[in-house]
C-alpha cells in the first residue's frame, strides 16, 4: 500500500486532485480510495487530502499519518503547515515553488514551477493537475496515460485538453 | 457489471436511480448533500424518470415521502444528523403507517456542540422509531443495501420503512471501486411498486392515517413489533437471491476470524475496515482476536450474533453514539440480549479518527477491563 | 350550480351537534366529486372523521401528522404525477394547522405551486384541544390561551391574514369563503379544482363550542360575520382581487361580538377599536 | 387483532355509529310548508337531510341549524 498526502488551499483542487490520482491508479489496475479532511476551510485556507493505492482492495478508513509521499501545491504553506509530518524516510516531497526552498536531507524532494506552467498553459494559478503530472514523473506510482485519461474525464473539452498538457509538460520536466 | 470509482453518496444516488424510484423528496444537508445534488442532475438529464420535490425542510421531505408511498408510489430520500433528527416525529409516523419508504441516512453528529462530521448517534436516536436500520462498512454496500431494502420494505409482510447508514465523509466523501450493476438487472430483482396493504386510490377508497382510541393503539403498534420480528426471514431471502443475482452475498453480522477468537470485536460501519486490517496485524503476532461486524441492527440479530460471539472470552463493543450515563447503544443491546462478558468503546463521535493505535488500545482494554465503558481517543492536553 | 346529491362524508362522524366543518367538507366534495383524494393534518376534522376502525371519508383520505398537511399533499399529488393517474387532491386544514404549526410546509407547497385545492376551515383557535388561540384568532377574543382578564382584553393582535400570503406565493387561486355562503363557496371550489397548479381557500366556519353560541345559530354567526364586514368574502385569480359578496349595509360590529361569548367580556372602548379596525379594512378591501 | 396500519378500509363505516342517541331535540318538517329552498339540505352537519327533505334521525344530533335556517320556519324542533 502507498499513502499519499496532499497539501493545498482552498480552492486550488487539491481534492480534485487526490480523486483524479486514485481514479488514474484504478484506470492502471490498482485498488484505490481517495478523501479529503473535509473541513469548513473556505477559499485560500490550508486543505487536506489523501489518496491510497494498492493491490488489493483498501479496508482502512482512517487518515494518513505516515505517508509515502506528500504533494504540496503552495509553497507559502510550509511556513503554517508541519508538510513533512509522518512523511516515510526517503518519502518523497512534489513541491510547487519557484523559489530555493530549503528542505531535510532524508526526504527527496522534487520542486517544480507548477504556478508557472499553470498561468503559461491554462492562464489561471489552479495547479492541482500539473502536480499530477509531476507525481506521476517523480514517482512512476500511476502512469501519465491514466492521469490524462481521467483528466479528460473531470474536465471535458478544451479545459481538459489544456489540463492534460500542462500535466504533460510537468511530467517531462521531471523526468528531464 | 460496471466498475466505478465514487463516493458511497455516488452509489447511493446510482442505487436510487436503477431502483425505479417514482419519487424524491429531498432537503440537502451535508454530509447528505451530493445524493441530492446527483439524484436532481439525473433527473434533470432525463436519466431518471422521477418526480423530484424540492421540499422546504427535512420534515417536509418526509411528509412528502408518506403522502407518495400512500399514493402507490416508490419512494427515495437522504438526509443527514439535524435533518433526521427533524424528521424524528414523521419518521415514527411513516412506520407507524407502515410505509415502505428506503431513506440513505449520512451518519453525523448531532449538535450541540455543532459537528458536521461523523458519528452514529443520529440514526442510533430513532432506534425505536421502526425503521429497519442497516449500516454498511463501505460504498458497495451502501448501494446494494438500498437496492436490498426496496425488496425488504415492500414485502407484505414487512410494511416497515429502512434506512441505509453510511458514515458520513468517511464513506460519503471517499471514492473508492464500486460494482454499478445493470439497469435490467436491478428492475427485474426490484420489479415496481404494488402497494400490499393501503392505496389512496379513488377506485378503492381507504382512510390512512386514522386516530386510535385505547382499545385499539396497541394492536397496531405489536403489529409492527411482529413485522419488525418477521422482517429477519424476509432480509435473510432477500440477502441469499441478491447474492445468486449478484455474486454479493451479506448475512446480518459478518463473522471476520471470530471462529477460534478470544475476543471479538463487535462493530457497525466503516470503522469495521480499519478493525479488520488491525486483527489481521494482531493475529500475526499471535493473539486471537476477531470481528462480528453488525451489518443490521433493526432487526437485532440476536441469535446471529449469539452463534459467532459465545465461545469468545470476552467481547470489546464500539459505539460511535453514547446514552449518558450507560455507554453505547449496541453495548447496552448485547449485554442485555447475550450471556457474554462485554465491555463498551466509545469511539469517534464528531468526527474524531479512529486509527489502528485506538483498536490495538480497545484489545488491551479488553484483555484486562477496568471499567465497563471507556471513552477511547479523547485528547489528553488542556486547551 | 349544479352539485351532486352523493354525500362523501358519512353521517356518524363525532363532530359536535351544529358543527360547521363537516358543512364545509361536505359541500366542497359535492363539488369535487368522488375521483378525490382528501388529506387533513390533526384537528378536530381528523378526530371526528377516523375513529377507528370506522370512517366518514367516502372517498381516499390521509391524515400524518398536525404541521405537514402541505408536504403530504404535495407527496400523493407528485406520485400521481408521476404514475400518470388524475385525480383531485384537496386538503382541509384547519386554521392552526394552517396558519401556525403548518405554515412552513403549506408555504413549500405553494411556492412549488403544486396541483392541490388548499382549504383551510378557520374556526379561529385550536378548538381540538379545547380552543387555545391560533394565528387566526382575531382581535379581542378570550380564549383559553389568550383570556380576558384584569390586564388583558383577550387576543391582543388582528387575525393573521393568510389569504393575502397566499396571493404573496402567486398561487395561482386564491379566494376567501364563508360556510354561511354555499353558493359562492362551491363555486370557489370549482374554479380552484379547474385551477392547474395550487388554489387556497380560506373558509370561515363559526364553532358553537370554541365561540359560545347555540348550535343552531353556526351559519346564522357565519352570516353576521360577513355582514358586519368581519369577514370579507374575495378571490384573486392570476392576482385579479375581487370582492364576490357585498354586503348593501354593513351591520354593527356589535351585532357579531355579542353573539359569543368569546367577545363578552368587550367593553365599549374595545369595541369601538374593534369597529375601526374592521372599518378599516373594509376600506382597504372595497367593501 | 391485527391492525397493519390502522388503515380503515370499509369508506363510511361511521354511520355503525348512530349518533341519533345525542340528540335532544328532533326537527320535524312540515312538507306543507317547505319551499324547496334546500336550505336544510345544505347546511346539516351530517348530511342527513336528503333532497326530498327526509331526515335520518339514525344519525340527526339535533343542533336545530335546519330549523334555523328555514326561512319559512316548516321545521320544528321537538322534545324527544
Amino acid at each position: 500500500m502507498i499513502e499519499i498526502r496532499f497539501h493545498g488551499r482552498g480552492g486550488q483542487g487539491a481534492v480534485t486532485a487526490a480523486e483524479i490520482l486514485a481514479k488514474a491508479a484504478f484506470q492502471d489496475g490498482k485498488y484505490s480510495q481517495a478523501f479529503p479532511f473535509f473541513g469548513v476551510e473556505r477559499r485560500g485556507a490550508p486543505v487536506l487530502a489523501f489518496s491510497r493505492i494498492d493491490d488489493k482492495p483498501i479496508r482502512q478508513r482512517y487518515q494518513v499519518y505516515e505517508p509515502n509521499y506528500v504533494i504540496v501545491q503552495d509553497d507559502g504553506l510550509l511556513k503554517v503547515v508541519d508538510v513533512f509530518s509522518g512523511l516515510k524516510k526517503r518519502g518523497k516531497v512534489i513541491l510547487n515553488t519557484k523559489n530555493s526552498v530549503e528542505v531535510k536531507e532524508e526526504y527527496d524532494v522534487y520542486k517544480i514551477d507548477a504556478t508557472g506552467i499553470a498561468l503559461d498553459i491554462l492562464g489561471v494559478p489552479i495547479v492541482n493537475t500539473v502536480m499530477l503530472g509531476a507525481f506521476a514523473a517523480a514517482t512512476g506510482e500511476v502512469s501519465l496515460d491514466s492521469i490524462i485519461k481521467i483528466i479528460k474525464e473531470t474536465f471535458p473539452g478544451k479545459i481538459g485538453e489544456k489540463n492534460a498538457e500542462a500535466a504533460k509538460i510537468a511530467y517531462n520536466q521531471i523526468k528531464g | 457489471m460496471v466498475l466505478k470509482i465514487a463516493t458511497a453518496n455516488r452509489a447511493v444516488a446510482e442505487a436510487a436511480k436503477l431502483s425505479n424510484v417514482n419519487v424524491i423528496p429531498v432537503y440537502p444537508i451535508t454530509p447528505a448533500t451530493s445524493i441530492a445534488e446527483y439524484l436532481a442532475k439525473f433527473v434533470a438529464d432525463g436519466e431518471m424518470d422521477a418526480e423530484y420535490v424540492r421540499v422546504e425542510s427535512e420534515h417536509s421531505a418526509m411528509s412528502v415521502a408518506i403522502g407518495a408511498s400512500s399514493t402507490g408510489a416508490r419512494v427515495f430520500t437522504a438526509t443527514s444528523s439535524q435533518g433526521l433528527a427533524l424528521m424524528h416525529e414523521v419518521l415514527f409516523i411513516a412506520a407507524g403507517m407502515r410505509a415502505p419508504i428506503v431513506m440513505a441516512n449520512a451518519n453525523r453528529a448531532l449538535s450541540a456542540p455543532l459537528s458536521i462530521w461523523n458519528d452514529q448517534q443520529d440514526s442510533i436516536s430513532e432506534r425505536d422509531s421502526g425503521w429497519i436500520q442497516i449500516y454498511a462498512e463501505n460504498a458497495q454496500e451502501a448501494l446494494d443495501f438500498v437496492i436490498q431494502s426496496y425488496r425488504i420494505t415492500e414485502h407484505p409482510e414487512v410494511l416497515l420503512p429502512a434506512m441505509v447508514c453510511l458514515d458520513g465523509f468517511i464513506l460519503t466523501h471517499t471514492v473508492e471501486p464500486v460494482d454499478v450493476p445493470e439497469k435490467e438487472v436491478v428492475s427485474d430483482f426490484v420489479s415496481t411498486y404494488k402497494p400490499a396493504n393501503a392505496i389512496l386510490d379513488p377506485e378503492n377508497p381507504m382512510s390512512i392515517g386514522t386516530f386510535t382510541d385505547p382499545n385499539y393503539y396497541m394492536e397496531a403498534r405489536h403489529d409492527m413489533y411482529n413485522a419488525m420480528i418477521n422482517s429477519k426471514n424476509i432480509i435473510r431471502n432477500v440477502n441469499k437471491e441478491f447474492g445468486e443475482i449478484f455474486g454479493r452475498e451479506y448475512d446480518f453480522v459478518e463473522n471476520y476470524r471470530c471462529d477460534d477468537a478470544e475476543i471479538i470485536i463487535v462493530a457497525m460501519g466503516s470503522v469495521c475496515g480499519t478493525v479488520k486490517d488491525v486483527i489481521d496485524e494482531i493475529r500475526r503476532e499471535g493473539e486471537k482476536v476477531g470481528l462480528l461486524k453488525l451489518r443490521v441492527f433493526r432487526p437485532f440479530p440476536t441469535d446471529e450474533i449469539n452463534a459467532v460471539v459465545k465461545n469468545a472470552d470476552k467481547i470489546a463493543v464500539l459505539d460511535k453514539n453514547v446514552s449518558f450515563d450507560i455507554g453505547g447503544a449496541l453495548y447496552n443491546e448485547i449485554k442485555a440480549k447475550l450471556d457474554v462478558d462485554a465491555y463498551g468503546f466509545i469511539i469517534g463521535l464528531g468526527g474524531r479518527d479512529v486509527t489502528p493505535e485506538h483498536i490495538r488500545k480497545i484489545v488491551k482494554e479488553t484483555k484486562k477491563p477496568e471499567k465497563d465503558v471507556q471513552w477511547i481517543g479523547l485528547r489528553e492536553e488542556e486547551i | 350550480m349544479k352539485i351532486t346529491e352523493k354525500e362523501f362524508l358519512a353521517p356518524g362522524h363525532r363532530a359536535c351537534a351544529g358543527c360547521g366543518e363537516p358543512i364545509g367538507v361536505r359541500l366542497a366534495l359535492k363539488v369535487l366529486g368522488e375521483n378525490t383524494i382528501a388529506v387533513s393534518p390533526t384537528g378536530c376534522l381528523e378526530v371526528i372523521t377516523s375513529p377507528y376502525p370506522e370512517t366518514a371519508w367516502e372517498i381516499p383520505w390521509i391524515h400524518v401528522a398536525f404541521e405537514n398537511a402541505g408536504a403530504v399533499a404535495s407527496g400523493v399529488e407528485a406520485a400521481l404525477k408521476s404514475l400518470g393517474r388524475k385525480s383531485n387532491v384537496v386538503v382541509f386544514a384547519g386554521d392552526g394547522g394552517t396558519a401556525d404549526i403548518g405554515f412552513q410546509s403549506l408555504s413549500g407547497a405553494m411556492e412549488r405551486n403544486h396541483d392541490i385545492i388548499y382549504i383551510c376551515i378557520d374556526n379561529e383557535a385550536y378548538m381540538n384541544t379545547g380552543v387555545q388561540r391560533s394565528g387566526a384568532t382575531p382581535y379581542g377574543a378570550s380564549t383559553m390561551t389568550s383570556p380576558a382578564g384584569k390586564k388583558s382584553f383577550g387576543e391582543d393582535k388582528p387575525k393573521k391574514n393568510l389569504p393575502m400570503i397566499m396571493v404573496a406565493h402567486n398561487v395561482p387561486y386564491v379566494a376567501t369563503a364563508s360556510i354561511s355562503y354555499p353558493e359562492d363557496f362551491m363555486k370557489k371550489v370549482k374554479k380552484a379544482s379547474e385551477t392547474e397548479g395550487s388554489s387556497y381557500i380560506h373558509l370561515h366556519q363559526p364553532c358553537t363550542t370554541g365561540w359560545g353560541f347555540d348550535p343552531s345559530k353556526t351559519i346564522e354567526l357565519g352570516r353576521l360575520a360577513v355582514e358586519t364586514g368581519a369577514w370579507i368574502l374575495y378571490e384573486v385569480e392570476n392576482g385579479d382581487f375581487k370582492v364576490t359578496y357585498r354586503p348593501a349595509q354593513r351591520k354593527p360590529l356589535i351585532e357579531y361580538l355579542k353573539a359569543q361569548k368569546r367577545f363578552k367580556h368587550l367593553k365599549e372602548a374595545e369595541v369601538a377599536m374593534l369597529q375601526d379596525y374592521v372599518d378599516r379594512t373594509c376600506s382597504e378591501y372595497g367593501v | 387483532m391485527t391492525s397493519t396500519g390502522a388503515v380503515v378500509k370499509k369508506p363510511g363505516s361511521t354511520r355503525n355509529t348512530k349518533t341519533g342517541s345525542w340528540r335532544t331535540f328532533k326537527p320535524i318538517i312540515d312538507m306543507d310548508k317547505c319551499i324547496d329552498c334546500e336550505n336544510c339540505y345544505l347546511f346539516c352537519p351530517e348530511g342527513c337531510i336528503n333532497k326530498e327533505y327526509e331526515i335520518d334521525y339514525d344519525y340527526c344530533k339535533g343542533c336545530g341549524i335546519c330549523a334555523t335556517e328555514c326561512p319559512v320556519k316548516a321545521v320544528k324542533m321537538e322534545r324527544e
